[in-house]
């Protein structure tokens, strides 16, 4: 593949497009489909045989509770919670005034406050159709490291960008890449971590339904960066949809000479496989992930060595996760110095977050870094619906906290999330309000580590059980204040002698409740109080 | 300066912490100048007293009228100390915990017996769901374990305690023996 | 077996393999898996009771997956299980006495716009309530 | 003066100066200069596990504890090993140990030769303060000569690295995960029926405590012999070489 003919491929592509007046775009991911999008995109294609219109299956546009979501292009015009019943309708006042009752409003700040990079073709390119990703500059950022770039250029791009780990821990991509291509190895690996098991986020499965190529393409710069040749991503099995877009995106970019031998007409050679997971959380560890494409068990293993060293097979292994490797095409096509004008001075760019729970607007949204938690729970997710009072919003997953309503006008970023007791994580936003019982949420949390702890260490594994029971003591009102002073000394001890991520995690739901809404803990001790007085007198 | 009244009970545990105690020998002779005994399975009183300074406690709490004892005992003891694994950590008595009740009850008095099979009811102790140590029902201020605590063992909490010591078991008890 | 070259290492995705095409992985299978890829029977017990997606016994003829993700949990997905639980006396894991239909419970569906979200025999469907649940699962077990 | 080979580091260990080959663990550094660090999952002649997490310790400018048995030593390391928090901590992992099986060291075959038993003398757990979590386990006594007791299992997974690494069987491993865990024979089948088992004895041998132990013995009737494991170690290398 020479430049040249990525450049036709990109224009026979857009001619096609331009044959068209009008375009549909029908979004074709999980959460759609759930809601029966496929079926909208099949009457939608029947109503426009014929007619100057183009129906095209999309990735995410975003809003997903409003869903089946429709768009016209050029006419941007977005259409919410759309039936098959609809598409003559649609159809026939295309160029005319929009169907006012489906009609979803762009101008609020949900769509205007956002900023993409990693979902810059979400929603609007075919993430089934390569070509449909080469016509919006995809695979040049490619070409350009190959032909035009060492690796040490590319990986000193990186390095400028400030591109931190969206996985959740925030570590310096370039530095990373930089260890990795500094390590002697006969072999080395890529592997891209879409084992995204945090309760409350899909952004990964967003980007890898909507935007496939884009990961394969920021896998196949870092391997050139860093000298592999063979690149896994470990996928959740309970993304079916995103593996079989993965599986298909593989396949075509190796027959147009875009993965596999000789890339670009160079001798950088490079191919992916899929790795299933299995249904466990433990395995976003990169260790336990290593461990798992090896075909074991997932368990972790202690660090250092570093993957980066010593990683899949003993070789040197470089793991990101997929918005990682999803900023990385923007950041080669467009600058180093455009990337980190964008975010704060220590956390660059945007962050992807799945914004649910009690907020009007659930779905997935693109933020610069810095914004602030108030703008984006009252501004982009519409505030908390009926009316009700804000309570809190938890960010980091099973191993984050939960941030009551005095730090809303926080900055979001890596240092700041961490200094008051959550942590980026992965990009889970879930929004509770004044009904959400904060004892309850640590609970739940607290079960969820303890059914994940893979069971190798004995304070993440003995630990989260014993704190779980404690937790179901204080919700049912037969906790005192000893066992109170146990949770907390449980919670230290879990979080600063266990093996991995997962164990030294768990306590922070607790931790970060108990600071904040530590008084609900302490109403529901004096009931239980109460009660045992009661019965004895 | 009056003697230490001191007190001795037998919660759900084989006795031989007793055994264990009174193989001092010689010893309780020196003790008895320095305490009273005001209540023990050694000696008469029927009811726990008011005020007891030191009260050694033997075995698990197993049952209600367990529980009911040690409550009482702890609000009218200054020390208590726990002696020997039942009382520290529930031991052979807790061996039940991994099973219900009634399996139990049926196991021991129906399954296994060889004469009129059936599960006594009438003036014995309910047992409770599980077998707990004494600290997980009151507070307990010093931990002797074993299976038994040697006479040596008990012989340097006590005389420590009355010194007004806090006693060191690391290298004079475990668990087990 | 072929395709992954009898390797070791495509333990998982050999058992992935087997559990699409018999719904579960029984002894039998376990032991053939294990001596064609030359890998301990206790490394290939030990690597399929580890991950939740494998079964070891047979799954009832229909299955509703409910999420219990957080953004399901705080909008109640805790009471479609409730509800589950009351009418058919099966946990989560569990299937019903016939064979009929098998309760299931999953850690996100990646679905939390739609949240509370199930997988109904395949198809995801949200924004649920018990009783729309239940009814589908009458259809089934009629 | 002559410059120190760069294969040789120098540390301190509790403030006593040592010196160390590069590619030692703090804890084999500690060892040698008579240093104690508590272990229980690490046994001496097999791969370490780093799963018991009692040999943490503190070193300077390192905000993580540490675990020495899978820690190589750096120049100019500061390591200490039993700062009052080391010890709070190990304590409580023991108690985590202690409450999460059924450990009734009274009735117990090893009772008084138990490494478990002797690390909560020795550090100094006199009860345990977290609550007894009573689990139901299983008991596998099918084996002509040996027994299992999954009440007095901990877990560490030297039993599994035994058979696998010396003994080459690999009958055991770990099956299904969190508190769930635990050890099985094959495909969760009677150990007595393995066709894998060489019925060798290593694994018993290696258990810490009374998890696995010889039939036929009662309580404290049983000590463990270890002395084979690094012998073997040592004679397999040499034909190696």
């Amino acid at each position: 593949m020479m430049i040249e003919e990525l450049h036709k491929i990109a224009a026979v592509e857009r001619d096609e497009d331009n044959r068209f007046q009008h375009h549909i775009h029908v979004c074709m991911e999980t959460a759609c489909i759930a809601s029966r999008s496929d079926h909208v995109k099949q009457a939608l294609t029947e109503a426009a045989a014929g007619k100057p219109c183009r129906v095209k299956g999309v990735g995410c546009m975003g809003l997903c509770s409003a869903g089946p979501l429709v768009k016209v292009e050029p006419e941007g015009v977005l259409y919410q919670g759309v039936t098959p019943e609809d598409a003559t309708e649609i159809v026939a006042k295309l160029g005319d005034s929009p169907v006012s009752r489906l009609e979803c409003d762009t101008e609020t700040p949900f769509f205007k406050r956002q900023t993409k990079i990693v979902l810059e073709n979400s929603g609007l390119i075919d993430p089934e159709r390569i070509e449909n990703y080469i016509a919006a500059d995809g695979y040049l950022a490619l070409h350009t490291a190959l032909n035009t770039m060492t690796p040490a250029e590319v990986i000193a791009q990186i390095a400028k960008s400030g591109l931190r780990g969206r996985g959740g821990a925030g570590f310096s991509t370039g530095l990373k890449w930089t260890t990795v291509a500094k390590s002697q190895g006969e072999r080395k690996f890529v592997i891209c971590n879409a084992d995204e098991g945090d309760p409350g986020a899909f952004m990964d499965r967003s980007v890898l339904e909507g935007d496939p190529h884009a990961v394969l393409e920021g896998m196949a710069i870092a391997a050139y960066a860093v000298g592999a040749s063979q690149g896994y991503v470990y996928v959740r099995a309970e993304y079916p949809l995103a593996v079989e877009r993965l599986k298909l995106a593989i396949r075509q970019a190796k027959k147009l000479g875009l993965l596999g031998e000789n890339i670009c007409g160079t001798t950088f050679s490079f191919n992916v496989d899929i790795r299933l997971g299995a249904g466990a959380f433990v395995c976003g560890e990169e260790t336990a992930l290593i461990a798992s494409i090896e075909g074991k068990r997932g368990q972790p293993r202690p660090r250092p060595p570093f993957p980066a060293e010593y990683g899949l097979w003993g070789y040197p292994t470089l793991i990101n996760n997929v918005e990682t490797y999803a900023n990385v095409a923007p950041i080669i096509r467009k600058g180093a110095d455009w990337f980190s004008a964008i975010g704060t001075e220590k956390s660059k760019g945007t962050k992807v977050f799945a914004l649910t729970g009690q907020v009007v607007n659930t779905g997935l949204i693109e933020v610069p870094m810095g914004i602030t938690l108030r703008e984006i729970v009252f501004d982009i997710g519409g505030g908390i619906p009926e009316g009700r009072k804000f309570k809190a919003v938890q960010t980091g997953g099973p191993g984050g906290g939960c941030i009551p309503d005095e730090y809303l006008d926080m900055p979001v970023d890596y240092e700041s999330l961490l200094k008051i007791g959550s942590f980026m994580g992965s990009g889970g936003m879930i929004v509770m309000d004044e009904t959400s019982n904060m004892v309850e949420i640590a609970q739940y949390f607290m079960e969820f580590s303890k059914t994940e702890s893979c069971g190798k260490c004995v304070p993440c594994r003995v630990g989260t059980a014993q704190m779980y029971e404690l937790l179901d003591k204080v919700v049912k009102c037969e906790a005192t204040m000893d066992d109170l002073l146990l949770l907390e000394r449980l919670c230290d001890v879990v979080k600063n002698t266990s093996l991995c991520g997962l164990g030294q995690g768990a306590p922070n739901p607790v931790l970060s409740t108990l600071r904040y809404f530590r008084h609900e803990y302490l109403a529901r001790i004096q009931e239980g109080n109460r009660e045992t007085a009661f019965v004895s007198h | 300066m009056s003697k230490v009244r001191f007190a001795t009970v037998w919660l759900d545990g084989c006795s031989g912490c007793h055994m264990s105690f009174l193989d001092m020998d010689e010893r309780l002779i020196e003790l008895a100048e320095l305490v009273d005994v005001v209540y023990s399975p050694l000696v008469d009183p029927k009811q726990f007293p008011d005020s007891v300074d030191v009260t050694l406690v033997e075995g698990a709490v197993s049952s209600d009228e367990d529980l009911e004892k040690i409550r009482h005992i702890r609000e009218h003891t200054q020390y208590l100390i726990a002696l020997g694994d039942c009382s520290v950590t529930g031991n052979v008595p807790s061996m039940r915990n991994p099973f219900k009740v009634d399996e139990v009850m049926n196991r021991a008095y129906i399954e296994n017996a060889t004469v009129q099979p059936q599960i006594p009811n009438v003036s014995v102790p309910t047992l409770l769901p599980r077998v707990r140590p004494v600290h997980t029902v009151v507070k307990v201020d010093v931990y002797v374990p074993g299976c038994p605590p040697s006479a040596d063992t008990i012989y340097y909490v006590l005389t420590t305690l009355l010194r007004g010591e806090v006693p060191d078991l690391s290298s004079r008890t475990r668990f087990g023996v | 077996m072929r395709r992954h070259g009898y390797h070791p290492n495509a333990l998982i995705e050999v058992l992935h393999t087997v559990q699409e095409s018999f719904g579960f992985l029984d002894e039998d299978s376990l032991r053939f898996v294990a001596a064609a890829l030359s890998v301990p029977l206790s490394r290939v017990y030990g690597v399929a009771t580890f991950y939740h997606f494998f079964n070891l016994k047979p799954q009832g003829k229909h299955s509703c997956v409910v999420c219990m993700g957080t953004a399901c949990y705080i909008k109640g997905s805790g009471s479609i299980v409730e509800r589950i639980e009351k009418e058919y006396g099966i946990k989560p894991g569990e299937t019903t006495p016939d064979n009929q239909f098998s309760l299931l419970s999953a850690r996100c569906l990646g679905s939390c716009g739609l949240a509370p979200a199930a997988v109904l025999d395949g198809d995801v469907a949200g924004k649920l309530e018990p009783e729309q649940v239940i009814e589908r699962i009458r259809e089934w077990t009629k | 003066m002559k410059q120190p080979s760069s294969h040789i580091k120098t540390l301190q260990i509790d403030g006593q100066d040592v010196g160390a080959n590069q590619d030692e663990t703090i804890l084999e550094v500690a060892r040698e200069n008579g240093i104690y660090i508590p272990t229980l999952c690490e046994i001496e002649g097999l791969s370490p596990h780093g799963g018991c997490r009692l040999c943490l310790v503190e070193v300077k400018g390192v905000n993580k504890l540490l675990p020495a048995c899978v820690t190589h030593v750096q120049e100019g390391m500061e390591v200490f090993t039993n700062s009052p928090r080391l010890q709070e901590y190990r304590r409580t992992i023991l108690e985590l140990i202690f409450s999460e099986g059924n450990h009734i060291c009274a009735v117990c075959v090893v009772n008084g030769r138990c490494d478990l038993q002797a690390l909560a003398t020795k550090l100094g757990m006199t009860h345990v303060s977290v609550p007894y979590l009573y689990p139901r386990r299983s008991v596998d006594a099918s084996h002509d000569r040996f027994a299992l007791d999954r009440n007095r299992c901990i877990l560490c997974t030297r039993c599994v690295r035994v058979c696998d690494e010396i003994e080459g069987a690999h009958t055991w491993d770990v099956s299904g995960r969190g508190v769930q865990a635990h050890v099985v024979t094959d495909l969760n089948t009677p150990w007595g029926d393995s066709d894998t088992c060489t019925s060798c004895g290593k694994c018993v041998n290696v258990c810490p405590t009374g998890a696995l132990f010889e039939k036929g013995k009662a309580v404290a009737e049983m000590s463990k012999k270890r002395g084979f494991l690094p012998y073997l170690t040592q004679m397999r290398e040499k034909r190696s070489k």
